[in-house]
């Protein structure tokens, strides 16, 4: 009999407290995420993670969101489809997030794309397939720059230095794909001419026979599209093997790793980058300076190193959020979706935000410069 | 005896998909029902991959390339020629069993370690080509537009459809695999297993029968992966390559060589145990290592085996009347 | 007038490398007879058995079965038209109750395709109640009876071999080839042995061909003996004729010491 | 196709068919005393890789020091496998060794992760990285270090296994471990043994390689996997069939590469694998049946 009535007294405290949960006055408002932070993409998805740890931190110390915490909740796909979308689905059902952050890689978020509108819940992806915006799916946007901004980069270099005959070595992931597909549909239209288009797989560790190959060819320049270590093997094989012809990099290198591993190989190599790799170089009375300039402190004095690029996507994703939830006054995800389409103007890590219906992306090829390798460090060309 | 056995398999049948029914009613929220359909797509692949490794003793680290040979087929089919879904389903299965009735006549000379390296390379082969044949497959990315899964005119849109219907699913390929068990060629294959000389002398083709085991379980695999497809309505290579065939043979030995009912627990516990261990981050993997190590030590019959170990003392405890047998 | 062999084996040569096991060895067994095949350790017994039932590849010779040549088959198919052996060192399959081992045995007569089986139709469950009855039958034939549903792995020695018969005989083979049957039995077991194997012919009408070391049962149940030496026949006869035999004799003491 | 390209191939593929090798060494080792395909071999060639590199960057040691105390510890983490993992599941089938192994690596590569992080690393190369030339093509001269190390290793092995009275107990083990036993060899300390020492030739080839491969925590996957099939088209069990199918199978990738197609260069070479496997399936130098699972 004392067990029932204990159980009884429990029973209706525990009504108590949930019905008086949601009359609590300072809710949380509640963000998803769902990042690669381990797995193939980890290089991408840890910096972002840590990114969106030290601003959860910097705006709930600065009073949250409309006067609310802001509570992240933080999923990690292991780089993997299905957990992924098994995520996604953790975040919406069982989390009731009001807005998504991620996926961090193209495959996962094309994989869950389609769960937003009927969940009618915004996502922010931190991928770059172009597919992402392009048709725009109302509920979804993105953050990084498309591929085809950052060849258009390097094809205006190409063409400032007159070089016209261009061999392409990309790695075999959905990274390599995009640029591989982009490069080839750019370079024949821009008037130049592809003369080998050889690929690598990521776990490759010796890319002589491809570069061999090309040499054999004898291009005016190389364009190499991977993500790390590849390019450095690519980049220490060509030195080997003597030649001298320019070799271009992605932006998916854009990380002191890079230099670190590629060592004196990596001297004199170009690529587009977006400006945060060389922030003290960017010019006064660009609108970037400050931002970039407080996030890459602030990153270095929480985990101890700069953050790469690749973190700034989840740093203009949570930022934007964050904008369009205290535009609208209102955490709930229509109003979130709604001011998000709205936003323009919005001074990013990775570039000026001006978004539309008709361009969930919003960057234009401004957000990207080119770079140099000068004695090991980043040296921007104007 | 026999008859009896097959009571206990349609009782045992019946309580599993009387779990099936009631799991939705019992989970806190949806969200673990797409843990659950993962979980079930799993359970049907080990399912066809035990009847090949533990009760017919051969070994495939292909299987993860038959399961996407027909998520492909059926993606292509139905996303960028129009096929009817149910159409393209059929054809997924169809060719999967096909490519898998082409690759047992060398392969199933081998065995062994053999075995295994030329099902491994048969899988690393279609892996490059999910990753290579751009224009098809849409590559490393992936393949986008798969339509949802819609049969005899209706559309399985929510989840908790989908769920039951790969949960009826699955109790229909379980109820099949313990029936061919029980049958000619389930005695065949376990036969083949022990012994293949005595297979032999009473008349059971080893190539034959080797070959149609291996042809339903790569169908196993295929039925599965076309229920993916318009699952996820997307494909990629990732999911099909390598490390999901070896994922697939630790599903089998940890839930129990010999046993369907350890191919379902295996399968199950294996996709949602990472979801559990997902609260410990970065530790995550290193568990999940320790755990495989654990559990090969301290349940070596699997988890079907230790069950029914556990289930047997608990009888003996109660002393329950075990028929006694001579020496 | 001899009536039409059961088995008829002619110029059968098998050969290892280089090593010539058999040599131009011929064998007839009639319809109904117990003959047994003896000779030294080495002298090609069980070679001869693998040859007869296809498990070993003859470099020349036939085979025929109730007059038809059957040297083209592969193994299986030759048990499947009727000749059905047994192992020397057992060969029960341990991952199986007792009675599922003889209903395997049971394979070449029960039919029904493997959809049928997955299906679970009305004919899969007929033909499988046939084959259980058939099954336990012939367990209670060798004396098995009460151990249906043990598992097979859990039998002692002697009841293995009882089980291996089962098996065999289960098939309703026409000719039963028994490779030493008797080999790790006591006296007692060996001479239950004897009986069992002449119920085999008398009960089912069986004709069994015997390789065996134990010359006491070959000779007690022997219709027939054929001795194999250095891969050649050696002699053919009744028992008292092959006792007789000096040439046997010598075989049997100059090689070997049984 | 001028001959250069065509030399240049040939160094490149057999500098890669080095470190494939060198796994698959590893991989005999382990199978020819307790017959269990070890499935964490690559995670003994990428601990020894991190390990040097850790010891050099975190704890300053110069390069000779650090290679030694990688080697080292690395061989020590072989015994560890063995202790806590293989001799517990003792009576277990060698499938679920297998799965033990499975196990082994995935710990190994969590742990590994979890102290020293995702990144890559790189080891400096041990004589320059001046390139050598001859004929047109060029090489490294840590090519060289890995193809001398390999040959050494294999002929030390083969002296061990045939000449030492140890290597012979390993073998003896492997044949038959009850009549090991009944001979006086000490079975459990064969197989801790054989842990270590292809723990040992792992991690020599993984520090050999780490300067030219670079290294991370998830390097061993692909190792263990182009080991493996090393060591079955060279034969299960053969060091020299190991050293040599992993050498093949790098040439064949090089050539695949340069002269049909950089995408398909993985596939090219399995195929070619598979109907070698198919004409000979016991591999190119295995004289003994490999029907273990």
């Amino acid at each position: 009999m004392k067990t029932v009535r204990l159980f009884a007294v429990l029973a209706a405290v525990c009504l108590m407290t949930l019905s008086l949960a949601p009359a609590r006055a300072a809710e949380p408002v509640k963000i998803g995420a769902v990042l690669s932070v381990t797995g193939p993409a980890s290089f991408l998805g840890e910096p972002e993670k840590n990114t969106l740890l030290l601003l959860q931190d910097r705006i709930n110390a600065a009073g949250g969101i409309l006067g609310r915490p802001l509570e992240l909740v933080i999923y990690d796909d292991e780089t993997d489809v299905n957990k992924c979308v098994l995520a996604v689905d953790k975040l919406l059902k069982k989390d009731r997030v009001v807005a998504v952050i991620g996926p961090t890689v193209s495959g996962n978020t094309l994989a869950v794309m389609n769960k937003f509108p009927a969940a009618k819940v915004p996502m922010i992806s931190c991928a770059a397939a172009e597919k992402i915006t392009r048709p725009v799916n109302p509920w979804v946007f993105k953050t990084p720059q498309s591929d085809r901004q950052a060849v258009a980069r390097i094809l205006d270099h190409l063409r400032q230095a007159g070089l016209s005959r261009v061999a392409i070595l990309t790695v075999s992931d959905g990274f390599g794909q995009a640029g591989r597909a982009v490069l080839a549909e750019m370079l024949p239209a821009g008037g130049f001419t592809l003369v080998a288009d050889e690929i690598y797989g990521p776990k490759d560790t010796d890319m002589t026979p491809q570069l061999t190959k090309i040499k054999g060819l004898a291009p005016d320049a190389i364009v190499c599209w991977g993500t790390n270590p590849g390019p450095a093997v690519i980049a220490r094989n060509r030195v080997q093997l003597g030649i001298r012809t320019p070799l271009y990099m992605s932006h998916g290198v854009a990380s002191n790793k890079f230099i670190e591993l590629a060592g004196e190989a990596a001297e004199g190599l170009l690529l587009p980058a977006g400006r945060m790799v060389a922030v003290e170089q960017i010019e006064d009375g660009n609108p970037q300076k400050d931002v970039l300039a407080a996030y890459v402190a602030d990153y270095a004095a929480r985990f101890g190193a700069p953050p790469s690029t690749f973190g700034g996507y989840a740093h203009d994703a949570l930022a934007l959020v964050r904008a369009a939830i205290e535009t609208s006054g209102s955490a709930e995800p229509r109003a979130i979706r709604d001011a998000l389409e709205a936003t323009t103007g919005f001074v990013g890590a990775t570039g000026v935000f001006n978004f539309s219906p008709e361009d969930h992306n919003g960057l234009d090829p401004s957000s990207f410069v080119m770079v140099g390798i000068e004695n090991g460090a980043w040296k921007v060309l104007r | 005896m026999t008859a009896g056995r097959g009571a206990g398999n349609l009782a045992a049948l019946a309580g599993f998909a009387a779990l099936v029914a009631a799991a939705p009613w019992l989970l806190p929220n949806d969200y673990y029902l797409s843990t659950l359909i993962l979980a079930f797509l799993n359970a049907m692949i080990v399912i066809g991959l035990n009847l090949l490794l533990g009760y017919a003793g051969q070994i495939s680290l292909g299987h993860g390339a038959f399961y996407g040979l027909a998520a492909y087929t059926t993606a292509v089919l139905t996303a960028a020629h129009g096929w009817p879904v149910g159409a393209g389903c059929a054809a997924g299965v169809a060719l999967t069993a096909a490519v898998a009735y082409l690759i047992s006549i060398p392969t199933l000379k081998l065995a062994g370690n053999s075995l295994a390296m030329a099902t491994l390379g048969f899988g690393l082969i279609v892996h490059i080509v999910f990753n290579e044949a751009i224009a098809i497959t849409g590559g490393p990315s992936g393949f986008v537009g798969i339509p949802r899964l819609a049969l005899f005119g209706r559309v399985f849109e929510s989840d908790l459809e989908y769920y039951f219907l790969v949960g009826g699913v699955l109790v229909l390929l379980a109820w099949a695999a313990l029936n061919l068990i029980d049958s000619r060629v389930g005695r065949a294959m376990r036969a083949i297993h022990t012994s293949e000389r005595a297979a032999e002398a009473v008349g059971i083709d080893i190539t034959g029968a080797k070959r149609f085991i291996f042809v339903l379980s790569a169908a196993y695999a295929g039925l599965a992966g076309v229920l993916y497809a318009h699952y996820l309505c997307f494909v990629a290579p990732s999911s099909f390559g390598f490390h999901f065939s070896v994922t697939l043979i630790v599903m089998v030995v940890l839930g129990g060589m010999a046993s369907v009912w350890g191919a379902v627990a295996g399968a199950v516990f294996l996709t949602v145990l990472p979801e559990f261990l997902r609260a410990f981050e970065d530790v995550e993997t290193l568990l999940y290592g320790a755990i495989l190590v654990l559990c090969v030590v301290f349940v070596p019959q699997g988890i079907a085996g230790g069950a029914s170990r556990l289930g047997r003392a608990l009888l003996a405890r109660l002393g329950a009347a075990r028929r006694p047998h001579a020496p | 007038m001899r009536p039409e062999p059961l088995l008829r084996c002619r110029e059968i040569t098998v050969r290892f490398g280089g090593v010539t096991a058999l040599a131009d060895v011929a064998l007839d067994v009639r319809p109904g007879s117990i003959t047994s095949i003896i000779g030294p350790n080495g002298a090609g017994k069980t070679t001869l058995l693998g040859a007869i039932t296809g498990m070993v590849r003859t470099a020349s010779g036939s085979v025929a079965l109730a007059g038809r040549d059957i040297s083209a088959r592969p193994a299986h198919a030759r048990a499947r038209a009727g000749i059905v052996r047994t192992f020397q060192n057992l060969e029960v399959f341990t991952n199986m109750t007792v009675v599922e081992n003889v209903m395997t045995g049971c394979h070449r007569h029960v039919r029904y395709p493997a959809l049928a089986a997955l299906l679970r139709t009305p004919r899969y469950r007929r033909e499988e109640r046939r084959c259980l009855d058939h099954a336990l039958d012939r367990l209670a034939f060798v004396g098995l009876g009460e151990l249906a549903d043990t598992p097979a792995a859990e039998l002692a020695f002697g009841q293995q071999r009882a089980l291996e018969l089962a098996r065999a005989v289960a098939a309703n083979p026409s000719l039963l080839l028994l490779d030493e049957p008797a080999a790790g039995l006591n006296m007692a077991e060996t001479r239950a042995l004897g009986a069992l194997i002449r119920r085999i012919r008398d009960d089912l009408g069986v004709t069994v061909v015997l390789v065996e070391h134990d010359m006491d049962l070959v000779m007690t149940i022997s219709d027939e003996i054929m001795v194999l030496n250095h891969g050649c026949n050696l002699a053919l006869g009744t028992p008292r004729q092959i006792q007789k035999n000096p040439e046997v004799v010598r075989a049997y003491l100059g090689d070997d010491d049984l | 196709m001028d001959t250069a390209s065509l030399l240049q191939y040939l160094v490149s593929g057999l500098t890669v068919g080095s470190t494939y090798g060198l796994t698959a060494l590893g991989f005999t080792i382990i199978f020819n005393t307790t017959g269990i395909i070890n499935f964490a071999q690559g995670e003994f060639v990428m601990l020894g890789g991190m390990l040097a590199v850790i010891l050099g960057q975190a704890l300053g040691l110069p390069l000779v020091p650090a290679v030694l105390g990688a080697v080292a510890l690395t061989t020590l983490a072989g015994g560890l496998v063995e202790r806590l993992a293989i001799r517990p599941a003792r009576g277990a089938s060698p499938i679920q060794l297998v799965i033990v192994t499975i196990g082994v690596s995935i710990l190994i590569r969590g742990l590994v992760m979890l102290l020293w992080g995702k990144d890559t690393f790189a080891l400096p190369h041990f004589s320059g990285m001046r390139p050598i030339l001859f004929a047109g093509a060029a090489m490294l001269p840590q090519s060289l270090w890995v193809l001398a190390v390999t040959l050494t290793l294999l002929a030390a092995l083969r002296a061990f296994f045939t000449a030492t009275i140890h290597g012979k107990a390993m073998l003896a083990c492997s044949h038959d471990p009850g009549a090991a036993a009944l001979v006086g060899v000490n079975v459990r300390r064969m197989v801790l043994a054989s842990f270590m020492l292809s723990a040992l030739v792992g991690a020599v080839g993984g520090v050999i390689l780490a300067p030219l491969t670079m290294t991370a925590y998830d390097v061993g996957i692909l190792l263990g996997l182009k080991g493996f099939a090393a060591c079955i088209l060279g034969g299960l069990g053969n060091p020299f069939g190991a050293a040599a199918g992993g050498l093949i199978l790098g040439v064949l990738e090089a050539f695949g590469a340069g002269l049909v197609s950089s995408a398909y260069k993985d596939a090219i070479t399995f195929i070619i694998l598979l109907a070698l496997l198919f004409a000979r399936p016991t591999g190119l130098f295995g004289a003994r049946s490999a029907d273990r699972v």
